[in-house]
């Protein structure tokens, strides 16, 4: 039984369904409350919670995800949405310092039940300093983890379990998914919250993908086809952990691989999942694994620079092509 | 109040206002994207504190910051073009509505990040102490940014080390949807100077003179080397808090979540915490323009063919601002790099690309 | 002042001193390693404090936090043997002397990095408030933490919303080297409260009975659902800020730093600026425990016999402590793997190893 | 004409330098006036040029950082310091959403002169909140320039191109480095900043390393040199930009790759390194690029294992034959 949800919705729903069902969760951020948050997904839920549940914050970033943290630490399960990622960068220690080190620190005496949701990437024409990705960032971090929902089905099982866990998990919401929609059935089992999703099979090399571009690499996946290029793609809703024995899996198949992120190249996500491939499958390869991601500039305003400042499916297509050795002639 | 700076107010404000509401319409019709903060309601802030300021004078503001670009004198064709996103916007279309610099004028940005005009005027300000020169920095800032963190620091370091900068909160009640009852433990402003020994006052901020005078003297203590101070001007938005805002989420969210709730405590509830209504706006008063107009005719400075003049003129402006940010060609890739001062892309040890 | 009150009061006032002067000494013989910062001179804040507190309450603290952690309970064993970094401290050696936790005593934390207490507490007491206990959270810090931002976010936002928590402030009037004339445009600490409408106020921090009458007055408001109230403890650290900072940079650097400077001028900055010398100490007033001694026998409660015995016994279990400690075995790598909640090392999706 | 120097006098003297040459250089941090510094850095330089140009601050490391940001914009050239590395997560939207973005939101009109300082790493007994490592974030950040000296030559040398440079420069020094000694020629031309350094030539693997690690892999290639395994040991001395050719050169030639960073290994330094080699010399590789790398946990406290959660020079020795397939017998 499934139904028709825009991302959003799955996550208010994957919200109200947590809120109603212990009393322990409640939510917090600037706007989530009478005005239903700036992307709706806590619409409604201050009127049916009221506002210490739902709680509208003042511009504090670190001093709202720290109380986060201090929340947590007496079992409650806070979710804290930073209105968008941009401004995690302001709280940074709270979820580095503390979340994820405080557990370790005490010797494991504390669990951290915190979810910390926050929409990110680059939208459009939000200009530099609201066009960020912190994926990079994150998962570097020993102790935190991260999931990165392409549909509105991901986004609502990971947004529950991430509730449901004892451990700091952050959800990166792309901005531009909000409004999509997709089949969602709310009574299925999920998968484990960080295993990947093979989103199509293929035999010619292995897409690698998360967020939004896992999308991208899907309607690639499509146009390859039609030239009989064949490709795997894998979305890999968890950036941390990562679900590697998928990965190596499909590489001893294709013996190719191609990572699509919107993340700038220098040290993006893809660095560590070219890495740690190559490690693994080195002998299962016959190509250099490769990426396409973003430039190393800061997000410019202008509409097609913006564009041209990220991969399209175009670009996904493109490398995918020279991977396999079967560029279109000139 | 001397004939030619009324003018100079007159001028700006209206200027200001048709300025804002193209900046809307064009929105409307897709030539501008992304985030769009207008001003309208709040014009006698910008044109009385930057008239107040001097040329070697610096202004750091935030995105909501088109009006102030133009009081500053760039020309309303390179900040209409940034909005744009074209080439011959002030910042080559790479920075855009919220993101206007003037080197030349020291306009010294527009600060998306709620709160990060406070480290930068401080840090300015800590440059001029060290040289011991004469000006002086605007920080502007709205109701919603005195919970930063930033805030704090910056004031504290402002006033330990007697910086000259002039903190200027733009009070307009709101945090996008949270009124400042339910952001802030303090609802006047100016109390929150009295924890780092810098003077504060209230002071309306829907008269221009006033804005000016109360400016003037701030800057004049400044100067004098008593270091930083705090202005807070109560004022008013006359919009929703973006384009993306338009004020159809008031019935559609806002009513959508009262659903349920005892219908008297709704009617509290909206009164105390919801958008302003129209007729909210026109209880805050008359509007500030056409007050100001009202003013430059009652003093007798200008008749009503001098101010139909000046609204002709500023129409002439904008209309040929939008149609210059129209004809202007979008940047080219080789521009956004070339803005870049440290490029890793297109640079290897060799020089070579 | 009851007689059990003031023994333990004693009790714990010379266990603080002789724990932390025995830590500085297991320091110097290379058992324990690492920041290790001291609290003597500053014991009657931990204890007045602590002492006033119910089971139900919590305790958030900074990296300078054995002595609130042995008067909050925790066994001294377990404190000492987690400076060692052993495995029976009371975080397994992961944490260290920076970092106590004791769930169980709602010992919320040694927090490292200035400012941390403030939004931890401030979550702690939000969940009480939300669940309508009748808990309260205590939040220490320093003074060199009022500048930091988190204490305003924090402050704000657990005045607008009434939620129980005591800052408590360590004033010692040194963040490091930096004295707070230097640090604060403001040195009275609790009038930084004025900006968050929080009801603060100084209180002698060198008096135990004093700090103790202080806390209770404010958990009595606390409890009444009042909200947050602050308190400034005036005190003073008798050794460097931490051990690796033994006053011996004060002739070689500060002094090296004056070279070519008025000499009247460096006896000026040396007064104002420099670290506590012997001298400034002894003018502080008589030794903070001493003081309480003297109180003890004088309001007949004690005779000195019953004082030598209380002496005795802290001795003796420092003693035991030190010795459990060096005795403890050092933690293994699985030990500090399961520490870890989240854990991608060793885990796959099959959840083989 | 050299002399011998720990990398705090080095950078002292770099500081000094640029100090009395250029009266719009100036420095600011906790304790770097009447104190001298955490690690002495600033030793000196209160008395000598005044708390103006010598500035101690309060515990602000958002605020002063952002303070910098804005003294850089009017021309002048400050040096923050910000007293360890594990509080610059305070003031990272100060680094990332102004420093490196502002140049180029303003169309290129706004020079970046700022230098950040920040002592990091795993030190002694620190514990998890003290131990930090931030390479990884800050090189995903377009518009940043990165040093990572490892020698007190190096030291002198960077700080004062960094501050010369009208780019933002961020200098991650390693604590423990502080009081190592080391040869210093003041009045040598220096090598361009982001140029790497082949610190032994060797022919059988390349060890590539930076800041404390290169030193670690030094004495590593020192030890198998014994057994007549020759590595190239390259200290990128950069991070951002990384010097790709000089790295590119030597695998050319050896064939074989080693990373060695103390940088968790997950989303760390290393994995970019590694996918960047990998993909510019895949077909000069014998065997799968390998890592060594911190573990993935915050730091303990307890000394054996904090020491056992970083490389030491045998877990080097011991991956680098692994990796030439001379692994001691058991
Ligand atoms: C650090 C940060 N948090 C959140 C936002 C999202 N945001 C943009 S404007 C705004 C409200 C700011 O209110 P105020 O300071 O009163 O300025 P106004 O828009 O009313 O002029 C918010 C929350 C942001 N840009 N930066
Ligand atoms: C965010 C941050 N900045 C700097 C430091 C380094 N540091 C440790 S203690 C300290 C001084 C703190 O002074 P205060 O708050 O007065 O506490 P005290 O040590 O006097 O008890 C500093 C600067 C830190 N740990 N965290
Ligand atoms: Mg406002
Ligand atoms: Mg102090």
């Amino acid at each position: 039984m499934t139904e028709t949800l825009q991302c959003w919705q799955a996550l208010n729903r994957a919200l109200d369904i947590e809120m109603s069902s212990d009393e322990s969760v409640f939510t917090l951020g600037e706007d989530v409350g009478l005005y239903g948050g700036t992307y709706r997904v806590t619409e409604g839920l201050n009127a049916k919670y009221g506002e210490w549940r739902v709680r509208d914050t003042p511009i504090s970033e670190g001093g709202f995800t720290g109380l986060g943290v201090g929340a947590a630490l007496t079992g409650m399960r806070p979710v804290v949405e930073i209105m968008t990622i941009n401004f995690a960068l302001l709280a940074l220690d709270a979820i580095i310092n503390m979340a994820a080190k405080i557990p370790f620190m005490s010797g494991g005496q504390f669990p951290m039940p915190l979810v910390i949701r926050m929409p990110g990437g680059v939208a459009r024409q939000l200009a530099a300093q609201h066009s960020q990705r912190l994926e990079h960032t994150l998962m570097n971090v020993p102790g935190l983890r991260i999931a990165v929902p392409a549909t509105p089905q991901d986004a609502y099982w990971q947004l529950r379990q991430a509730i449901a866990s004892d451990e700091p998990v952050i959800l990166l919401e792309h901005e531009l998914l909000y409004f999509e929609p997709g089949e969602v059935d709310l009574a299925a089992e999920p998968p484990p919250m960080h295993q990947a999703a093979i989103r199509r099979t293929g035999t010619d090399l292995t897409l690698v993908s998360y967020s939004r571009m896992a999308n991208l690499a899907a309607q690639a996946a499509d146009l390859l086809a039609k030239d009989n290029i064949r490709a795997e793609v894998i979305d890999l809703r968890s950036l941390s952990p990562i679900d590697w024995d998928t990965c190596a899996a499909s590489l001893h198949k294709t013996h190719r691989l191609l990572v699509a992120e919107e993340d700038c190249r220098f040290a993006g996500a893809g660095a560590e999942i070219i890495a740690t491939l190559n490690e693994r499958c080195f002998y299962d390869l016959d190509a250099a694994p490769a990426r396409v991601a973003g430039l190393d500039m800061p997000t410019p305003f202008n509409a097609e620079l913006e564009a041209a400042s990220i991969p399209g499916v175009s670009d996904i297509v493109k490398a995918a092509r020279r991977l396999v050795g079967r560029e279109k002639p000139l | 109040m001397d004939r030619e700076t009324l003018h100079r107010f007159l001028h700006d404000m209206l200027l200001a206002r048709a300025f804002e509401e193209r900046a809307a319409q064009e929105y409307s019709e897709g030539n501008i994207a992304g985030f769009l903060h207008l001003y309208p309601g709040e014009e006698a802030v910008a044109v009385g504190v930057i008239h107040a300021t001097e040329p070697g004078d610096y202004i750091a503001t935030t995105y909501r910051e088109h009006v102030h670009a133009l009081v500053r004198g760039i020309p309303p064709r390179q900040v209409m073009a940034e909005l744009f996103g074209r080439r011959d916007g002030v910042c080559k279309g790479m920075g855009g509505s919220m993101h206007l610099f003037d080197r030349e004028r020291r306009f010294m940005g527009g600060y998306a990040i709620v709160g990060e005009t406070f480290p930068v005027a401080t840090g300015i300000a800590y440059s001029i102490a060290l040289r011991q020169l004469p000006e002086a920095v605007i920080c502007f800032f709205g109701d919603g940014a005195v919970n930063q963190g930033t805030f704090h620091e910056a004031l504290n370091m402002a006033s330990l080390w007697k910086l000259p900068v002039l903190f200027v909160c733009e009070n307009n009640h709101y945090q996008i949807g949270t009124e400042i009852h339910r952001h802030s433990a303090v609802v006047n402003v100016y109390k929150r100077a009295c924890a780092y020994n810098i003077p504060a006052e209230k002071v309306n901020g829907m008269d221009v003179i006033n804005v000016y005078e109360a400016t003037r003297h701030a800057l004049t203590q400044i100067r004098a080397g008593n270091g930083p101070q705090l202005l807070e001007f109560e004022t008013y938005r006359f919009r929703g808090h973006s384009m993306a805002d338009a004020g159809s989420y008031r019935p559609r969210v806002e009513v959508n979540s009262q659903t349920g709730r005892d219908p008297v405590e709704t009617v509290i509830h909206e009164a105390k915490l919801g958008y302003p209504t129209q007729a909210e706006i026109a209880a805050a008063g008359p509007d500030l323009v056409e007050q100001l107009v009202g003013h430059s005719a009652a003093v007798g400075h200008f008749d009503d063919r001098h101010i139909e003049a000046v609204r002709d003129e500023v129409k002439r402006i904008v209309d040929d601002a939008a149609q210059f940010a129209l004809s202007s060609p979008p940047p080219t890739m080789d521009d956004a790099w070339s803005s870049l001062y440290c490029n890793r892309q297109h640079e290897t040890l060799t020089g070579a690309a």
